[in-house]
């Protein structure tokens, strides 16, 4: 019978890729979301006081 | 006016969980053991769904970009850029995990497979993307540019694919299995279904969030424009 | 129809008015093609194999980077004093603006890979000389210029200008370069065309589909 | 009684009339709803604050820049957008000299007329560049002239083709003392030959003598006759 090579570490590697992959995107996203989020509200509070100025 | 997540958007989002999650425990526990290549054949399943998320976007901002030249609504141009921008991120790991496979089973970071090739070509077609879009400022014309780059690109990649392996067929290479040449068994089939379904999920589901994050983007970004214009 | 003719006529005899003023373009294009040409002396240097087999994808890989100097410069003279806007005023087709530029990219990379062929097998003491080569460099140019003007057309209304150009146009510009370096390299073995007649095909087909897209989009892209 | 021999009067077909047009720029619309009619021996000024839309309005209507909406622009009785043809009977002035700054006068204005497919072009240019005081210059490339003597040849470039409509974006900016004195001459002259002018400028006091009219942009809109 043949032996199965031991390419464990190579497995490991690429799952940490993909793990960190999607969890890197996913949190890239969540922190862009927050950062427009945040202008976002500092643009309508800008907004409120031009109006009220007016 | 506070802006929230939609509550529909999380069901798809906790689905999408759900399907990766079973399927890495699928992959780990309940896929035989390839006898030539040992566990790293178990890379194969989430590469090839990593690469097909890749190719799916391309076609999908190709699509979108189209329905834009035709309909001018912008609203596909913001699904071409959350497409684009997915797809980059996807093919990118696709390519390096296709790296990490192949060093155990060719004995080499990287062979010049035609399929390899395309879709590191692919890639920087979406890399001269997302630079094309940073540097463009007209709102409408940037539309209509980038639509005519992202049909140029889905023009380009499948006729690189042909000549690429027009190329090989007449010049034989080394290493001429690729990745359908390992005989694979009826459960391995069934799990590169499962994991290809699970990783569709979880596009679609970042897709809902890519696109609603672009349009707010663009809401925000009209509007400090518009400030700027009145200020003048 | 005759029009179109005149028009067409003018607006290339302008490019090459410029040309023929400034010498901005060809000149510093060739020179560029020329230093590759002598840098690749200390690559090529023993290795006669090597020259042989490679000259059909030298010559080819210089003139696309030295071309891509004329494409940015060639549509950078549009650009300059609001000139496209200028041209949309006028009572042209942009088709013809299209082609114009077309052409006029075409014949400065035919005129400079014409140069190189013969320069290569002079410099690396081979023999590249096939009347076939005439027009297998016309194509390849042709396809070059059809698509590089849609790209530089693109890239010089965006903040970067100059370096997105090869960016954006090497990836997409591939398949091209690979058809045309299969046809060259067959001729320079001495084969039949006719073993390379899937690489002319394709090389005929990509000139069609982007002359196509050019002719039908270019006016999508200059106008606001 | 009065009022109906001034109509008769002027009951022509209008060189240009637009209605209804709107273009926005990403979400910001510039114009929301403009009509304008030009009528022949009419001179226009347009005025307006900064980034009202003027230039824009400019670009709009010679046809250079695409509305988003337009009910109809109509110049000389065809369509802008459909017909070539109505593009000859425009001249346009901008801010750019829109010249190539390495051909020389003569070339420049050579390729213009082949481009509007003029006879006879070479008397045109050279009667023009001598009433434009150019003549001796003529093939020196338009880079090594002064700002002035540019703008002067722009003009002639507007003028080539002897157009009915006549659109300049401030022209005044920049055109040295002699440019100007031609200028106002080439209006007369317009005004006199049943042709017309529309131009913006930031100084509208100074365009007293040769205005007929001026229109306001403001908001979107045109409130017209503003003084």
């Amino acid at each position: 019978m043949n032996e199965i090579p031991d390419t464990l570490n190579y497995m490991i590697a690429g799952y940490i890729l993909f793990g960190a992959g999607i969890l890197g995107y996913i949190t890239s996203l969540v922190v862009r979301w927050k950062k427009i989020i945040r202008q976002k509200n500092e643009q309508l509070c800008h907004n409120s006081i031009a109006r009220h100025q007016q | 006016m506070q802006i929230t997540i939609p509550k529909k958007y999380i069901i798809l989002d906790v689905f999408a969980a759900i399907c990766i999650l079973v399927s890495f425990i699928l992959v780990m526990f309940f896929t035989p053991i390839e006898m030539t290549m040992g566990y790293v054949q178990k890379i194969f399943y989430f590469h090839v769904a990593h690469a097909w998320i890749g190719m799916l976007s391309f076609i999908v901002a190709a699509a979108a970009s189209f329905m834009y030249l035709i309909r001018k609504n912008s609203v596909y141009d913001l699904i071409a850029e959350s497409a684009v921008e997915i797809g980059l991120y996807f093919t990118i790991i696709a390519v390096i995990s296709g790296s990490i496979w192949a060093k155990p089973a060719w004995n080499t970071w990287w062979t010049w497979d035609p399929r390899l090739t395309t879709t590191t070509i692919m890639a920087f077609i979406y890399a001269g993307y997302q630079f094309l879009r940073q540097s463009l400022d007209n709102p409408d014309k940037k539309g209509r540019i980038l639509a005519l780059y992202c049909i140029i690109g889905c023009i380009s990649v499948p006729l690189t694919f042909f000549s690429i392996r027009g190329y090989r067929s007449i010049h034989p290479v080394l290493i001429g299995n690729t990745s359908q040449g390992m005989g694979m068994t009826p459960p391995m089939i069934l799990m590169m279904i499962i994991s290809i379904f699970s990783f569709t999920v979880l596009y679609l589901a970042l897709m809902q969030h890519r696109f609603l994050y672009a349009k707010i983007k663009e809401e925000t970004e009209a509007e400090k424009y518009e400030m700027e214009y009145e200020d003048e | 129809m005759k029009k179109f003719i005149i028009t067409l006529h003018a607006l290339i005899r302008k490019d090459f008015t410029i040309e023929r003023h400034t010498r901005e373009i060809f000149l510093v294009m060739f020179f560029f093609a020329l230093s590759i040409l002598f840098i690749l002396n200390f690559v090529l240097d023993t290795d006669i194999k090597a020259r042989n087999s490679g000259a059909a994808g030298l010559i080819w890989i210089i003139s696309v980077i030295s071309g891509q100097l004329c494409l940015n410069q060639i549509m950078s003279l549009e650009e300059e004093n609001d000139m496209l806007q200028s041209l949309l005023s006028a009572p042209i087709p942009l088709t013809a603006v299209y082609l114009a530029k077309t052409i006029t990219c075409f014949f400065g990379m035919y005129g400079m890979t014409l140069i190189l062929f013969p320069l290569y097998s002079v410099l690396y003491n081979v023999s590249l000389y096939s009347a076939n080569l005439l027009w297998i460099a016309a194509l390849g140019c042709w396809g070059y210029a059809s698509l590089g003007v849609i790209i530089s057309t693109m890239t010089i209304q965006t903040r970067m200008r100059d370096i997105l150009l090869p960016v954006l146009f090497f990836p997409v510009i591939i398949p091209l370069i690979v058809a045309v370096v299969k046809v060259t390299q067959t001729v320079f073995t001495g084969e039949t065309l006719n073993s390379a007649s899937t690489w002319i095909s394709q090389l005929i087909i990509f000139n069609i589909i982007f002359t196509t897209i050019g002719i039908i989009s270019f006016d999508s892209l200059i106008k606001d | 009684m009065i009022n109906t021999t001034i109509l008769q009067d002027t009951f022509e077909e209008p060189v240009l009339a637009a209605k209804n047009i709107r273009k926005k720029f990403g979400r910001m619309q510039v114009l929301k709803s403009v009509d304008i009619q030009i009528r022949q021996g009419d001179c226009i000024v347009l005025i307006g604050e900064n980034g009202v839309g003027k230039s824009t309005l400019i670009r709009i209507l010679s046809g250079t820049m695409k509305p988003d909406y337009s009910e109809s622009l109509i110049v000389c009785g065809e369509d802008l957008f459909t017909s070539e043809k109505s593009r000859n009977k425009i001249g346009l002035i901008c801010h750019q000299t829109m010249l190539y700054s390495d051909l020389s006068a003569l070339e420049n204005l050579q390729f213009f007329s082949r481009l509007y497919g003029i006879n006879h072009e070479e008397e045109k240019i050279n009667t023009l560049l001598d009433r434009f005081g150019l003549s001796l210059r003529k093939n020196d490339p338009i880079r090594s002239y002064s700002r002035g003597m540019q703008q002067r040849i722009a003009i002639c470039r507007a003028l080539i083709h002897e157009p009915i409509l006549l659109l300049m974006d401030e022209p005044f900016t920049g055109l040295d003392e002699k440019g100007t004195k031609i200028l106002i001459e080439v209006i007369l002259e317009m005004k006199s030959q049943k042709k017309a002018v529309l131009l913006t400028t930031h100084d509208p006091n100074s365009m007293k003598a040769l205005a007929t009219k001026y229109i306001k942009l403001e908001k979107g809109l045109i409130t017209g006759d503003a003084e």
